[in-house]
C-alpha cells in the first residue's frame, strides 16, 4: 500500500500520488477507507510553520479562496468555519489553526463533481489565525483570518 | 418547529433554535454560523432509549414514572414542573422526580444515582442528562406553568426568592451579585435580570441546553449547582430543597411562555 | 451510543447539500479529568461521504475538531431519492454511520 | 471493527459506588480556611433559608458548608437592591468594616503592574474546582474594563481604564487600597468581593494590583492610540 510517510508529512509528489489513487479508487467502490492514508505526520506536526510545510510550505495567497470565520468566538472549543474555493480544479482544502499545539486540523478531498465547499467547527485554542490551505491544479494556495477567542462568562 | 433530520429507525425529534440570550450583537456572527445544527438531538434520543430500558434490581424501565400528569405521561410533562406531588410530600422538579422513580420503581440506590447525575469533562453525557433532555423535548412549545396553587409550592417560590439574595461564601456572592441588574455582563457574556420575568423567560425555557464549551446537554439543576459552585459555596445537591426552590422561583417569573429546550449555549 | 450520525441532505439548482452531525467525543489527549488522571485520545481520523456508491468528500481529522464534530459539503449529481450515507472510523478502529435519502 | 457504544460508559458511571453523603445538616465545626474571615462574629442564625442550605448542599474540596454561615455584612445586604432599609444600621456596619481596614504593613502600596495584570485577569480561586495551592485570581475583569486593548470586560461595575490620572496623592492610594481591601467601609452591599479582608488576594497581590491600576507605565493607562503607534 503506497502511502505517506510518517516523518516527510504530505510532500506534492505523495499529494499527487494519493489524487491518482483516489481517482483510480472512485471506480471501486467500497473500498474507500484503504485507498488513501491519513498523512498522521502532517497531523502530528508541532508549531504553525512545521505544520504548513508539512503540506506546502511555499503556498500563495489566494483571494479565490473564501475562508469565513466569526471574527470573535463566544466559545474557542466550537468555532464553525467554511472555505469555499473558487479556484478551478480544486482537489484538496485544509484547515490549520494557528497557535493549536497541532495547528494541522483537517484536510478535505474534493473529489470531481463535488464543489470544494466545506464546513466544519474547529477547537481554537486562543486568538490566532485559521488557515485555509487549497490545492488547485497541483499548486497549493492559501487564505487566512484571525479569530478572537474570549475567556468565557465568570473565567473560571 | 423544523423537523430536518431524517433517521432510519430512530423516533423524529424536534430541537431548539438557537436559543441564545441576547447580548448586544457581539457574537450574533458566530450564532448565525452555528445555525441550528445540535448535538441535542443525539442525546434526546439516547434519553428515550433509557426511558424504555429496563433498569436496576427491579429490572423496569421508567414507563410507569409518574411525572405529574399521570403514570407514563411524558408530552407536556415537563413545563408543569417544578410541582408538588402528594405521593412525596414534597416540591419536586424532574430531577428530584426521576431520582424517586429509579429508587421506587426500579429499586435503585440513591446515592448511586447522585454520585454522578452530571457530566464530568471527558463524558459524553449521562443518564440523567439524558433523561431530561428527552423529556424536556416532550413539553416543546408549551407554555412553562409549574405548580403556584399549593401551599408547598408557594413556600418553595418564597424558600428559592431568598436564596437568590442570600450572600454568603468568602467572595459575599449571592445569585444576585451577578443576576439582578438589567444591561450588564460579565467579561463579554451579557447576564439575564432574572428577577424581571421577561428576561427570566429567556432562561427558564431555554434549559435544559447543549453547552457548547462543555460538548455535552446541561440540565436547569446543574446550572444551579454551578451557580454555587462559581459563588464559591459547597456543592449543590441534584434534586434537593434548595436546588428545587431555586428552579420554581425562575420557572414562576418566567411563567407563561413556550419551552423552548434543549437549547443551544455557549 | 455513538457511532450515529445525523445526515441530511438537500436538493436545490441541481447542487445536493449535505450536511452531517457525528456522535463522538473527539478527545485530544492533552485534557485531564476531575481527578487528574489523564483522558486517553479519541478522535475520528477519517470521514467519508458517499452518493449512491460514489465518494463525494472524504476528510482526514485530527483531535482538533470539534467535539460532536459537523460536517457540510456539496456536489452536483444527485436526485430526490438518492442515498447519502456518512462513515466515519476513529485512531481506535471504531466506526459510525449514518444514512439519509435527498430532499 | 466493532461498533462503538457510549451507552455502555454512561452505564457504566452509574454503576460507581458514591461516596456516601450526608443530607443531614452537619455541626459547625468550621475551622479557619484560606479565605475565610476571622475578624468578624458570625451572625447567629436560626434561619430558614440557612437550614435548606445546609441540607442541600456538600463539602466539597475547599468549598464546604462551613461558608453557607453569614456574616453581619452577608446577613445585611442579603436583600433586593432596592430594599436595604435600617439607615441606622448600614452606617454602625460601615462604621465597623471601615475600622478594620489593614493598611499595607511597610507603607508601601505599590507593586508590579505586571504581576497585577496577572491577578486582575485570573477568575480562579477558592471554588471547589480550583486548586487550592494555586493562588487565588481577582478576576477584575469579569465586572471592570481596565486596560482599553482587553475586550472581554464586564460591566457590573465602573470602567477603570485610565484610573492613574487619579494621581498617587496619599488620599487616592488609601481609598483605592480600602475600596478593595473592604468596599463595604465606603459602599455597603456593593456586589464587589472584599478581597483583603476575606483572605482572597494577599498583600502583595494587592499591591501588584494596584500598580495595574495607578502605575503610569501600566496599560491601563495607555490610550489606545498610544500602544497603537508602538
Amino acid at each position: 500500500m503506497v502511502g505517506y510517510e510518517e516523518s516527510s508529512g504530505l510532500s506534492r509528489r505523495g499529494l499527487l500520488r494519493a489524487g491518482a489513487l483516489l481517482a483510480a479508487v472512485m471506480a471501486v467502490p467500497g473500498r474507500v477507507w484503504a485507498a488513501v492514508k491519513r498523512p498522521d505526520g502532517a497531523f502530528k506536526a508541532e508549531g504553525i510553520d512545521a505544520a504548513l510545510a508539512s503540506i506546502a510550505s511555499d503556498a500563495a495567497v489566494s483571494d479565490q479562496i473564501d475562508l469565513e470565520t466569526p471574527d470573535i468566538a463566544e466559545n474557542g472549543g466550537t468555532v464553525p468555519v467554511v472555505v469555499n474555493s473558487k479556484l478551478p480544479g480544486t482537489t484538496r482544502v485544509a484547515i490549520l489553526v494557528e497557535l493549536n499545539p497541532n495547528p494541522l486540523s483537517a484536510i478535505f478531498v474534493v473529489p470531481e463533481g463535488s464543489d470544494a465547499y466545506i464546513e466544519t467547527r474547529v477547537k481554537v485554542a486562543q486568538t490566532c489565525n485559521i488557515y485555509a490551505l487549497v490545492e488547485a491544479g497541483g499548486q497549493w494556495y492559501q487564505a487566512s483570518k484571525e479569530t478572537k477567542v474570549t475567556l468565557g462568562g465568570c473565567g473560571g | 418547529m423544523k423537523r430536518l433530520w431524517t433517521v432510519p429507525a430512530l423516533a423524529l425529534c424536534s430541537i431548539a433554535l438557537s436559543a441564545f440570550a441576547q447580548d448586544g450583537g457581539v457574537f450574533d456572527q458566530y450564532r448565525e454560523m452555528l445555525g441550528d445544527d445540535s448535538p441535542a438531538i443525539f442525546v434526546i434520543d439516547e434519553g428515550e432509549e433509557y426511558w424504555y430500558a429496563p433498569a436496576g434490581p427491579n429490572d423496569v424501565s421508567l414507563e410507569a414514572c409518574d411525572l405529574g400528569l399521570g403514570a407514563g405521561v411524558v408530552e407536556g410533562a415537563y413545563a408543569q414542573m417544578p410541582r408538588f406531588f402528594d405521593d412525596t410530600g414534597r416540591v419536586m422538579d424532574v430531577e428530584a422526580r426521576l431520582l424517586h422513580c429509579m429508587v421506587t420503581l426500579q429499586g435503585r440506590d440513591a446515592a448511586e444515582v447522585h454520585a454522578k447525575p452530571y457530566s464530568g469533562r471527558g463524558d459524553m453525557g449521562t443518564e440523567m442528562e439524558a433523561l431530561v433532555a428527552w423529556i424536556a423535548d416532550q413539553s416543546m412549545g408549551s407554555p412553562l406553568t409549574p405548580g403556584q396553587t399549593h401551599s408547598e409550592e408557594q413556600a418553595a417560590f418564597t424558600l428559592g426568592e431568598q436564596i437568590f439574595y442570600y450572600r454568603a461564601g468568602p467572595h459575599d456572592f449571592s445569585c444576585a451579585t451577578c443576576h439582578e441588574q438589567a444591561g450588564v455582563r460579565i467579561r463579554l457574556q451579557d447576564l439575564a435580570e432574572l428577577p424581571n420575568p421577561e428576561a427570566a423567560r429567556d432562561i427558564a425555557t431555554t434549559w435544559p441546553a447543549y453547552r457548547l464549551s462543555q460538548g455535552v446537554v446541561r440540565t436547569f439543576g446543574w446550572r444551579m449547582r454551578d451557580c454555587l459552585r462559581q459563588q464559591r459555596l459547597p456543592e449543590l445537591i441534584m434534586g434537593s430543597e434548595a436546588s428545587v426552590a431555586l428552579q420554581h422561583y425562575l420557572s414562576v417569573k418566567a411563567s407563561g411562555a413556550p419551552m423552548n429546550a434543549p437549547g443551544l449555549k455557549r | 451510543m455513538a457511532g450515529r450520525i445525523r445526515v441530511r441532505a438537500q436538493l436545490s439548482d441541481g447542487v445536493t447539500e449535505v450536511k452531517a452531525l457525528m456522535r463522538h467525543p473527539m478527545e485530544t489527549g492533552l485534557r485531564k479529568d476531575a481527578d487528574g488522571n489523564a483522558i486517553p485520545a479519541n478522535f475520528i481520523t477519517e470521514v467519508t461521504a458517499t452518493h449512491n456508491d460514489r465518494v463525494v468528500m472524504q476528510a482526514f481529522w485530527g483531535a482538533s475538531v470539534s467535539q460532536n464534530p459537523f460536517l457540510a459539503c456539496r456536489f452536483t449529481g444527485g436526485a430526490v431519492g438518492d442515498d447519502v450515507t456518512v462513515n466515519w472510523v476513529d485512531n481506535l478502529g471504531e466506526t459510525g454511520t449514518g444514512t439519509t435519502k435527498i430532499r | 471493527m466493532r461498533m462503538k457504544s457510549i451507552s455502555l460508559r454512561s452505564l457504566s458511571l452509574m454503576g460507581v459506588v458514591s461516596a456516601f453523603f450526608v443530607l443531614a445538616a452537619c455541626a459547625d465545626s468550621s475551622s479557619p480556611e484560606k479565605g475565610a474571615a476571622s475578624e468578624i462574629a458570625d451572625v447567629a442564625l436560626a434561619n430558614s433559608v440557612y437550614d435548606a442550605l445546609m441540607a442541600s448542599t456538600n463539602d466539597k474540596g475547599q468549598a464546604t458548608k462551613a461558608r453557607l454561615r453569614q456574616d453581619e455584612v452577608q446577613e445585611f445586604c442579603s436583600k433586593p437592591r432596592s430594599d436595604y432599609g435600617d439607615a441606622e444600621r448600614a452606617n454602625a456596619i460601615r462604621e465597623a468594616r471601615m475600622a478594620l481596614v489593614q493598611m499595607p504593613a511597610d507603607g508601601e502600596f505599590i507593586g508590579d503592574w505586571a504581576r497585577g495584570a496577572e491577578v486582575a485577569n485570573n477568575g480562579r480561586g477558592l471554588q471547589y474546582s480550583d486548586d487550592p495551592a494555586a493562588p487565588n485570581g481577582g478576576n477584575c475583569y469579569a465586572c471592570h474594563q481596565m486596560d482599553p486593548r482587553e475586550v472581554a470586560y464586564g460591566t457590573i461595575g465602573p470602567s477603570l481604564t485610565n484610573y492613574g490620572a487619579r494621581g498617587q496623592s496619599e488620599v487616592m492610594l488609601q481609598y483605592t487600597w480600602t475600596k478593595m481591601w473592604d468596599t463595604h467601609a465606603y459602599n455597603l452591599c456593593s456586589h464587589m468581593p472584599r478581597f483583603g479582608a476575606q483572605g482572597i488576594l494577599t498583600e502583595q497581590q494587592l499591591k501588584d494590583v494596584m500598580a495595574y491600576l495607578l502605575d503610569p507605565a501600566s496599560p491601563v493607562n495607555q490610550p489606545l492610540e498610544a500602544q497603537q503607534e508602538n
